[in-house]
C-alpha cells in the first residue's frame, strides 16, 4: 500500500485561479454578447485580436523567460477581454493587439507574472492607447443596432459622435443609458448587461460588493452634492464597467476590507474630479489606476487587530 | 498672478499632481531611484527635499533680484544658483545638528544629497524663468517638493511590494524602477489639464 | 585605473563601453529622460556635457595640486558651472532651436553627477591630458546612448529621425513614447536589454574561463 | 441565537462526503486481539514503562507510571500478556515508546475503586482520581485534563465550556455520543465544575447536530449550572481561541492560555471519561472513534487505545477501493498516516481514508492576493503576507505580525484558490522561531 504523507488539509475548495477566472469570463458574457449586437462584427474583431494577442505574448514571453507556461489559468483572456471591452468598435485592429501586448509583457510578466503586476493591464494598456492615439480612442460611435424599444435612432457605422454620452448625457434618455443605445466603447454602453454579470459575480462569490457599491455610491455622492443629475453620472461613461471589473481586480486592489473601502472612495473622488475638470472625457480608467499605485500605501497603512492582541499590525 | 484662494489652490493642484516634478518634468529622478526601496526612508528623503527646496527658492530669489539684477550678473545664476544651494544645505544640516537634533537624526543622512538633487536647482531656475514673485517662488518650491515626496512615497510603496516578486535578472533593480516609473507616470496623465496651468 | 597606467586608448573606450555612464552606471538620469525627445535633442544634449566634461575635467586636472582638499567639492562645482554658462551661451547664440528645446536642462548638467562624479574619481588623482580623454570618452558614451534613445523614441513617437519620416504616411505613431512616460518606460527597457546582453556575453566569457 | 465568531470557513458545503456517511451510525464495540499502546500519548513527558514482556496484564492495569508534571500513566486497555515492550513508527515524526499486549480473550478488568456520584464526592478528590485514570484531552489536543483542571491560584475561572462542536469534517464520533450518552457528559461536566469551584458549565454544540443539542439540553435539565448554547456550523468553531470568543466573548490573551481569561475548555468525550473514572474507577482505556471515507461501512467505534488502524478499519468493512491517503482526524487538521500498522491513541478522534484520485495534491501557482485568506483567518492574521515573509525568510517579521497567534486550523489553506501551502509553511516558520528564538 502506497500512502501519500502531506500535511493537512487535506481536501481543498475546488476553487482555484482557473476557476476564478473562468467566473469573471462567464459575467463578462452578456457585456460581450451585448456589445457585439450593438457594434456588429467589428466589435467581435476587436474583442478576437485583444484575446487572441494577450494569450500569444503571455505564451510568447513565458517560452523566452523560461518560466512554466500558465496561459490555462485564463488570466490572459480576461485581460485581453477587458482591454478589448474598453476600445471602441471601429478600431483599426491593430490598436487591440498592441495593446494587449503592452499590457502582458510590461505590465504583467516583466514584474513576475500572474499577481505582481501593481497596475491593471487592461485599465495601464487602455491609458497608454488613450495617450497614444487619442484620435483613435476618443471618438466614441454610436451603435448600429438598438436594443428594446425606442426613440434614439441608429447610427450608419460612418456616423461619427464626437461628444461622448457623458458630456452630454441629458441628451439621452436613462432607458437609452440603460440599454447601451448610445455611444461608447464596445463594453461600457449596455449597462443592464454589467449589472447582470456583477450580480453573477456577487452570487457566485468570486468578489465582495464593497468596491463596484461604494465606488459608485461615492460618484453618486459628490455629483448631487456638487448639482449634478447622480443617476445620469453613475449610468454614463466606463463608470459602472470600471466599478464593476476593473476596480474589483484581486491584484490591484487592497487586501483588508477596510482598505478595499478607502479604495472605493478615493476612485469615486478622482472620477467626480476629473470629469468635473473635463479634461478626459472619462476619468474611471485614470482614478482606478492613481488608486491601484496607492494600494501598496493603503495595505501597509491598514491593518486589523489579531485575536487576542490589543495593538493593531500591518 | 494675483494671490486668491482659487489661484493659489490650482497652483497646488498643478504643482503636485499635474506637473509633478518625477512623472511629468523629470526632475530629482536620482533620489527618485535610489532612495525609493523603503517607505519609510523614502519619506524622510522627501520631507528633507520640502524643507530645503522651500528655503533655496526663497533664496535664490533675493539673490538672483537683490544681487545679480542690480549687478547686471544675470548670465552668472547658474553658478551663484548651485553655490547658494550648496552652502544653505551645508548651513540647514549644521543648524538641524545644533536645533533639532531629533529631525537632524531623522533626515541627517538625506541633507547631503539634496545639494545634487537637481529638482532644487531646476525649481530655482523655473522661478525666475516663469517669473514668480517671491510668494510664489516659494510656494512652487513647497508644492514641487510635496509632489516629490508624493511620487517617491508612492514608488517606494510598489517597490517595497515587489520586492518579492520573480522580475527577470536583467531588469531588476534601475530598469525595473524606470518602469515602473513610467506605468505610475501614465496614470499622473488623468491629472493633464487639472489645475487649469 | 587611476594606480594602473593605462592607455589613452583605454580610458576613452572605458567610458563608452564597460563604463558607460547612462547604461552602466546609470547616472544622469534625468537629462537622459528629458533631452531624448529627439534623436536631434539627444546628440545636442549629448555633446553640450562633453563639452562641459572635457573643459571641467581638464582645468580640474590642472589645479589639482592647488586646491585646498577642503573646499575640493565646492571648488569642483565653480569650474564645472563656469563650463556650463559658457555652453549654455554658445547653444543660445548659434543653436536656438536646441535651447529651446532643452530648455532648463543645460543650466541642469551643474548637477548631472556624471560630471562631478569624473572631476572626484579621475581628474582629481591624474594629469591634464588623460582627464581630458576621461572626459571625453564618458561625454561620448553619454552622447551615444542619448543619441540612441533619443532615436528609438522620436521613431516610435513621431516616426521620424533627426526630423526625416521614416514610415509612409499610413503610420500612426505611439504618441506616449514621446510623452513623459515613454522616457520612462523606453529608457527602462533599454536599460534592460542592454542588461541581459552584458550579463549573456560575461556568462560565455565565464564559461570560456 | 447562534453563537458565532468572526473570520472562518464552511468547508462541509464543499465537501460532499463529510460527515453524512457516518452520521447516526450507532456506537459499536471493537476489542481487538491484539494493541500497542504508546506511552507518548500526552502532552508532556512519557510515562515510563513498569511491565516486561511476558507479563499477564487485565484492563485497566496501570503498565506506565506518570512522569513530572504534566504527567499521567499509561493503562492496559484489553487483558492479556504483555508481547512487547519497545520502539515502533506511529504518527508523529519520531518513534514512539510502545507496549504492545496480545489478547487472552477474557476482557478482565482491574479491580476498580469508583468515588461515588458526581454530586456528592468530596470535590478536593475528583482532581486525583482524574490524574490516576490517565485522563487527556480528547479533542485532540491530549494535554493532561488534571493540569487544566488546577490552574494556578491568580486564575479565577468562572466558566467550565464542554466542547461539543465537533466542527472537523468527517467526524461524527462526539455527536453519537452526545446522541446516546448525555448522562455521562453532564455527569462529567458537573465533576469538573465541582472540583474546580465553577459555577457555570456551558456545553457548546454546532447547529449541525440539533438532536444532539435535544438529547443533551434534556440530559441537563434539573443539573446545577449546566446549560447548552447552540453555534453556528463553521470551521474552526472547536478550536479551543474562537470557542471561547463566540460562547463568552471574551479573548484569550496573546501568548496566555484560556484560563488567561476565566475560561477551561473540555472536549465532551473527556467530560464523559472524567465521569467514568469518578462514578465506576474506570481508567481512560477506550475511546470513540470515527472510521469513515472509503470503507464499506463507515462508522462510530468505541475502540481500545492501542487498536491498529487496520483492525479499526477491517471492523469498519475494509476498503471499497484502494486507499491513497489515510489519516487520523478531520480532513482540516488530521495527520498522514504512512501505513495501517499505527495505533489508535487518545487523541485519535477518527480515520478517514481517501481514495488515490482525492489523494492527489495540485501543485501550488501564483498568489493572486484575492484576499480569500484574509476573510477565513479565524484569528485576523494576515496569512497572505504572512506566507510572502516566510518564503523571504524574515521570520523576525512574520513574528512581528504575530505569527505565533496561528493555530493551525488549515482555513487558509483549504480556500486558497492559488493551492499555497499556507498553514503548513506557518508551522514550519513558527518551529524555526522556537528553535531559533528569533
Amino acid at each position: 500500500m502506497n500512502l501519500r504523507l502531506s500535511t493537512g488539509p487535506h481536501y481543498l475548495h475546488r476553487e482555484s485561479t482557473q476557476t476564478l477566472m473562468l467566473d469573471v469570463i462567464i459575467a463578462l458574457v452578456p457585456t460581450t454578447a451585448a456589445g457585439i449586437y450593438l457594434f456588429g462584427s467589428k466589435a467581435a474583431w476587436v474583442l478576437a485580436v485583444a484575446v487572441a494577442s494577450a494569450v500569444i505574448c503571455e505564451y510568447i514571453f513565458q517560452k523566452l523567460a523560461k518560466r512554466p507556461v500558465r496561459i490555462m489559468d485564463l488570466s490572459a483572456v480576461v485581460t485581453g477581454l477587458i482591454l478589448g471591452l474598453n476600445l471602441p468598435a471601429e478600431a483599426p485592429l491593430w490598436l487591440p493587439a498592441v495593446g494587449s501586448a503592452f499590457a502582458i509583457i510590461i505590465v504583467k510578466e516583466l514584474f513576475g507574472g500572474i499577481g505582481h503586476n501593481f497596475l491593471n493591464p487592461a485599465l495601464l494598456a487602455r491609458g497608454v492607447l488613450l495617450a497614444s492615439w487619442p484620435a483613435r480612442m476618443s471618438v466614441y460611435f454610436m451603435p448600429t443596432r438598438v436594443l428594446g424599444i425606442t426613440s434614439a435612432v441608429p447610427a450608419g457605422p460612418d456616423a461619427v459622435s464626437s461628444a461622448t454620452a457623458l458630456l452630454r448625457p441629458q441628451g439621452y434618455e436613462v432607458y437609452d443609458l440603460l440599454m447601451g443605445n448610445i455611444p461608447g466603447t464596445i463594453g461600457e454602453v449596455c449597462k443592464i448587461a454589467i449589472l447582470i454579470g456583477f450580480l453573477y459575480m456577487l452570487f457566485v462569490g468570486t468578489i465582495k460588493w464593497h468596491i463596484p457599491v461604494i465606488f459608485v455610491g461615492t460618484v453618486a455622492l459628490m455629483t448631487w452634492l456638487l448639482g449634478g443629475d447622480p443617476l445620469k453620472a453613475v449610468l454614463s461613461g466606463g463608470l459602472l464597467f470600471g466599478a464593476v471589473f476593473m476596480a474589483t481586480d484581486y491584484v490591484t486592489n487592497p487586501m483588508l476590507t477596510i482598505g478595499q473601502i478607502i479604495f472605493a472612495v478615493g476612485c469615486g473622488i478622482l472620477v467626480t474630479v476629473i470629469r468635473m475638470t473635463k479634461a478626459y472625457p472619462e476619468g474611471v480608467t485614470y482614478a482606478i489606476l492613481l488608486m491601484n499605485i496607492a494600494t501598496p500605501l493603503i495595505d501597509k497603512m491598514t491593518s486589523r487587530r489579531v485575536y487576542g492582541t490589543v495593538k493593531k499590525h500591518a | 498672478m494675483e494671490f486668491t484662494l482659487t489661484n493659489f489652490l490650482l497652483f497646488m493642484v498643478n504643482c503636485i499632481l499635474t506637473n509633478n516634478f518625477i512623472f511629468s518634468r523629470y526632475l530629482g529622478c536620482c533620489p527618485f531611484l535610489g532612495v525609493s526601496s523603503k517607505v519609510e526612508t523614502a519619506a524622510g528623503m522627501g520631507i528633507a527635499v520640502t524643507f530645503v527646496m522651500g528655503i533655496a527658492s526663497l533664496f535664490t530669489y533675493m539673490v538672483y533680484h537683490y544681487i545679480l539684477v542690480p549687478l547686471g550678473l544675470e548670465y552668472l545664476i547658474t553658478i551663484s544658483f548651485i553655490l547658494v544651494i550648496a552652502a544653505l544645505v551645508q548651513f540647514v544640516e549644521m543648524f538641524m545638528k545644533k536645533g533639532m537634533p531629533a529631525l537632524y537624526n531623522a533626515l541627517g543622512i538625506y541633507l547631503p544629497l539634496i545639494t545634487t538633487n537637481c529638482a532644487v536647482l531646476g525649481a530655482a531656475i523655473l522661478n525666475i524663468d516663469n517669473q514668480y514673485n517671491m510668494l510664489w517662488s516659494v510656494l512652487n518650491g513647497v508644492f514641487g517638493a510635496l509632489g516629490f515626496l508624493l511620487a517617491i512615497v508612492l514608488m517606494a510603496g510598489v517597490r517595497e511590494r515587489l520586492e518579492t516578486s520573480n522580475i527577470p535578472k536583467s531588469f531588476k533593480g534601475f530598469p525595473i524602477s524606470l518602469i515602473i516609473a513610467g506605468l505610475m507616470s501614465v496614470a499622473f496623465l488623468g491629472f493633464a489639464g487639472l489645475g487649469g496651468m | 585605473m587611476p594606480e594602473k597606467k593605462t592607455s589613452l586608448r583605454g580610458v576613452f573606450v572605458n567610458g563608452i563601453l564597460n563604463e558607460n555612464p547612462t547604461f552602466r552606471l546609470v547616472l544622469g538620469v534625468c537629462p537622459t529622460l528629458a533631452a531624448t525627445t529627439s534623436a536631434t535633442n539627444g546628440l545636442g544634449m549629448g555633446l553640450a556635457a562633453t563639452f562641459v566634461l572635457v573643459g571641467s575635467n581638464a582645468v580640474i586636472s590642472m589645479l589639482r595640486n592647488l586646491i585646498p582638499d577642503k573646499v575640493r567639492i565646492p571648488a569642483f562645482i565653480v569650474v564645472i558651472s563656469t563650463f556650463v554658462t559658457i555652453v549654455q551661451m554658445l547653444i543660445q547664440a548659434f543653436v536656438p532651436a536646441l535651447y529651446d528645446a532643452l530648455g532648463l536642462f543645460i543650466p541642469l548638467i551643474v548637477v548631472n553627477c556624471i560630471i562631478l562624479a569624473r572631476a572626484e574619481a579621475f581628474a582629481a588623482k591624474n594629469p591634464v591630458i588623460p582627464s581630458a580623454v576621461d572626459g571625453l570618452g564618458m561625454g561620448l558614451g553619454f552622447t551615444a546612448a542619448l543619441l540612441l534613445i533619443g532615436s528609438i523614441r522620436e521613431i516610435l513617437g513621431s516616426g521620424t529621425i533627426f526630423g526625416n519620416a521614416v514610415f509612409g504616411p499610413s503610420f500612426e505613431p505611439m504618441l506616449l513614447v514621446i510623452m513623459a512616460p515613454g522616457g520612462f518606460i523606453v529608457f527602462g527597457l533599454v536599460l534592460g536589454i542592454i542588461n541581459a546582453i552584458v550579463n549573456r556575453a560575461s556568462a560565455r566569457k565565464g564559461a570560456k574561463a | 441565537m447562534r453563537l458565532s465568531f468572526k473570520g472562518g470557513i464552511h468547508p462541509l458545503k464543499e465537501l460532499h462526503e463529510g460527515k453524512d456517511k457516518s452520521m447516526h451510525k450507532p456506537i459499536k464495540e471493537l476489542v481487538p486481539e491484539k494493541v500497542a499502546i504508546q506511552v507518548d500519548m500526552h502532552v508532556g513527558a512519557p510515562s515510563q514503562p513498569i511491565v516486561k514482556k511476558g507479563d499477564q496484564v487485565k484492563v485497566g492495569q496501570v503498565i506506565a507510571t506518570a512522569v513530572g508534571n504534566l504527567g499521567i500513566p499509561v493503562h492496559a486497555s484489553i487483558s492479556g500478556a504483555v508481547t512487547a515492550v519497545t520502539n515502533r513508527q506511529m504518527l508523529g515524526k519520531k518513534a514512539s515508546a510502545i507496549i504492545e499486549i496480545t489478547s487472552d480473550g477474557q476482557d478482565e478488568w482491574v479491580e476498580l475503586h469508583p468515588l461515588g456520584d458526581v454530586e456528592t464526592v468530596p470535590a478536593d478528590k475528583i482532581i486525583q482520581q482524574v490524574k490516576d485514570a490517565g485522563i487527556c484531552g480528547l479533542g485532540g489536543a491530549c494535554f493532561p485534563t488534571h493540569v487544566k483542571m488546577s490552574p494556578a491560584d491568580d486564575k479565577k475561572i468562572d466558566t467550565i465550556i464542554i466542547n461539543g462542536s465537533e466542527c472537523e469534517t468527517f467526524l461524527t464520533a462526539d455527536h453519537q455520543l452526545m446522541l446516546e450518552e448525555p448522562e455521562r457528559i453532564v455527569n462529567g461536566t458537573r465533576a469538573i465544575m465541582r472540583a474546580m469551584n465553577v459555577k457555570t458549565g456551558v456545553i457548546a454544540i454546532e447547529d449541525n447536530k440539533m438532536d444532539a443539542v435535544k438529547t443533551m439540553t434534556d440530559a441537563a435539565s434539573g443539573r446545577e449550572g449546566v446549560s447548552v448554547v447552540v453555534l453556528k456550523t463553521k470551521y474552526p468553531q472547536g478550536s479551543e481561541k474562537n470557542l471561547i470568543k463566540a460562547v463568552t466573548k471574551r479573548e484569550v490573551p496573546s501568548g496566555g492560555l484560556p484560563c488567561d481569561c476565566g475560561v477551561a475548555v473540555f472536549n465532551v468525550g473527556t467530560a464523559a471519561a472524567v465521569a467514568d473514572a469518578i462514578m465506576e474507577g474506570k481508567p481512560l482505556v477506550k475511546r470513540i472513534t470515527t472510521v469513515t471515507g472509503c470503507v464499506k461501512e463507515p462508522s462510530n467505534l468505541k475502540v481500545r487505545i492501542g487498536t491498529s488502524f487496520q483492525d479499526a478499519i477491517d471492523f469498519a468493512g475494509g476498503f471499497t477501493e484502494e486507499p491513497g491517503k489515510i489519516f487520523a482526524g478531520g480532513s482540516m487538521t488530521g495527520i498522514a498516516a504512512p501505513n495501517t500498522d499505527v495505533c489508535i491513541s487518545k487523541a485519535n478522534n477518527g480515520i478517514v481514508v481517501l481514495n488515490k484520485k482525492d489523494s492527489v495534491v495540485k501543485s501550488p501557482t501564483g498568489c493572486i492576493r484575492c484576499g480569500r485568506c484574509i476573510d477565513a483567518c479565524p484569528i485576523m492574521l494576515n496569512p497572505q503576507k504572512l506566507k510572502e515573509l516566510c518564503d523571504a525568510g524574515d521570520l523576525a517579521g512574520a513574528k512581528k505580525r504575530y505569527i505565533m497567534e496561528c493555530c493551525a486550523c488549515g482555513a487558509c489553506s483549504y480556500v486558497c484558490p492559488a493551492k499555497l501551502e499556507l498553514s503548513a509553511s506557518f508551522k514550519e516558520a513558527k518551529d524555526k522561531i522556537t528553535a531559533r528564538g528569533v
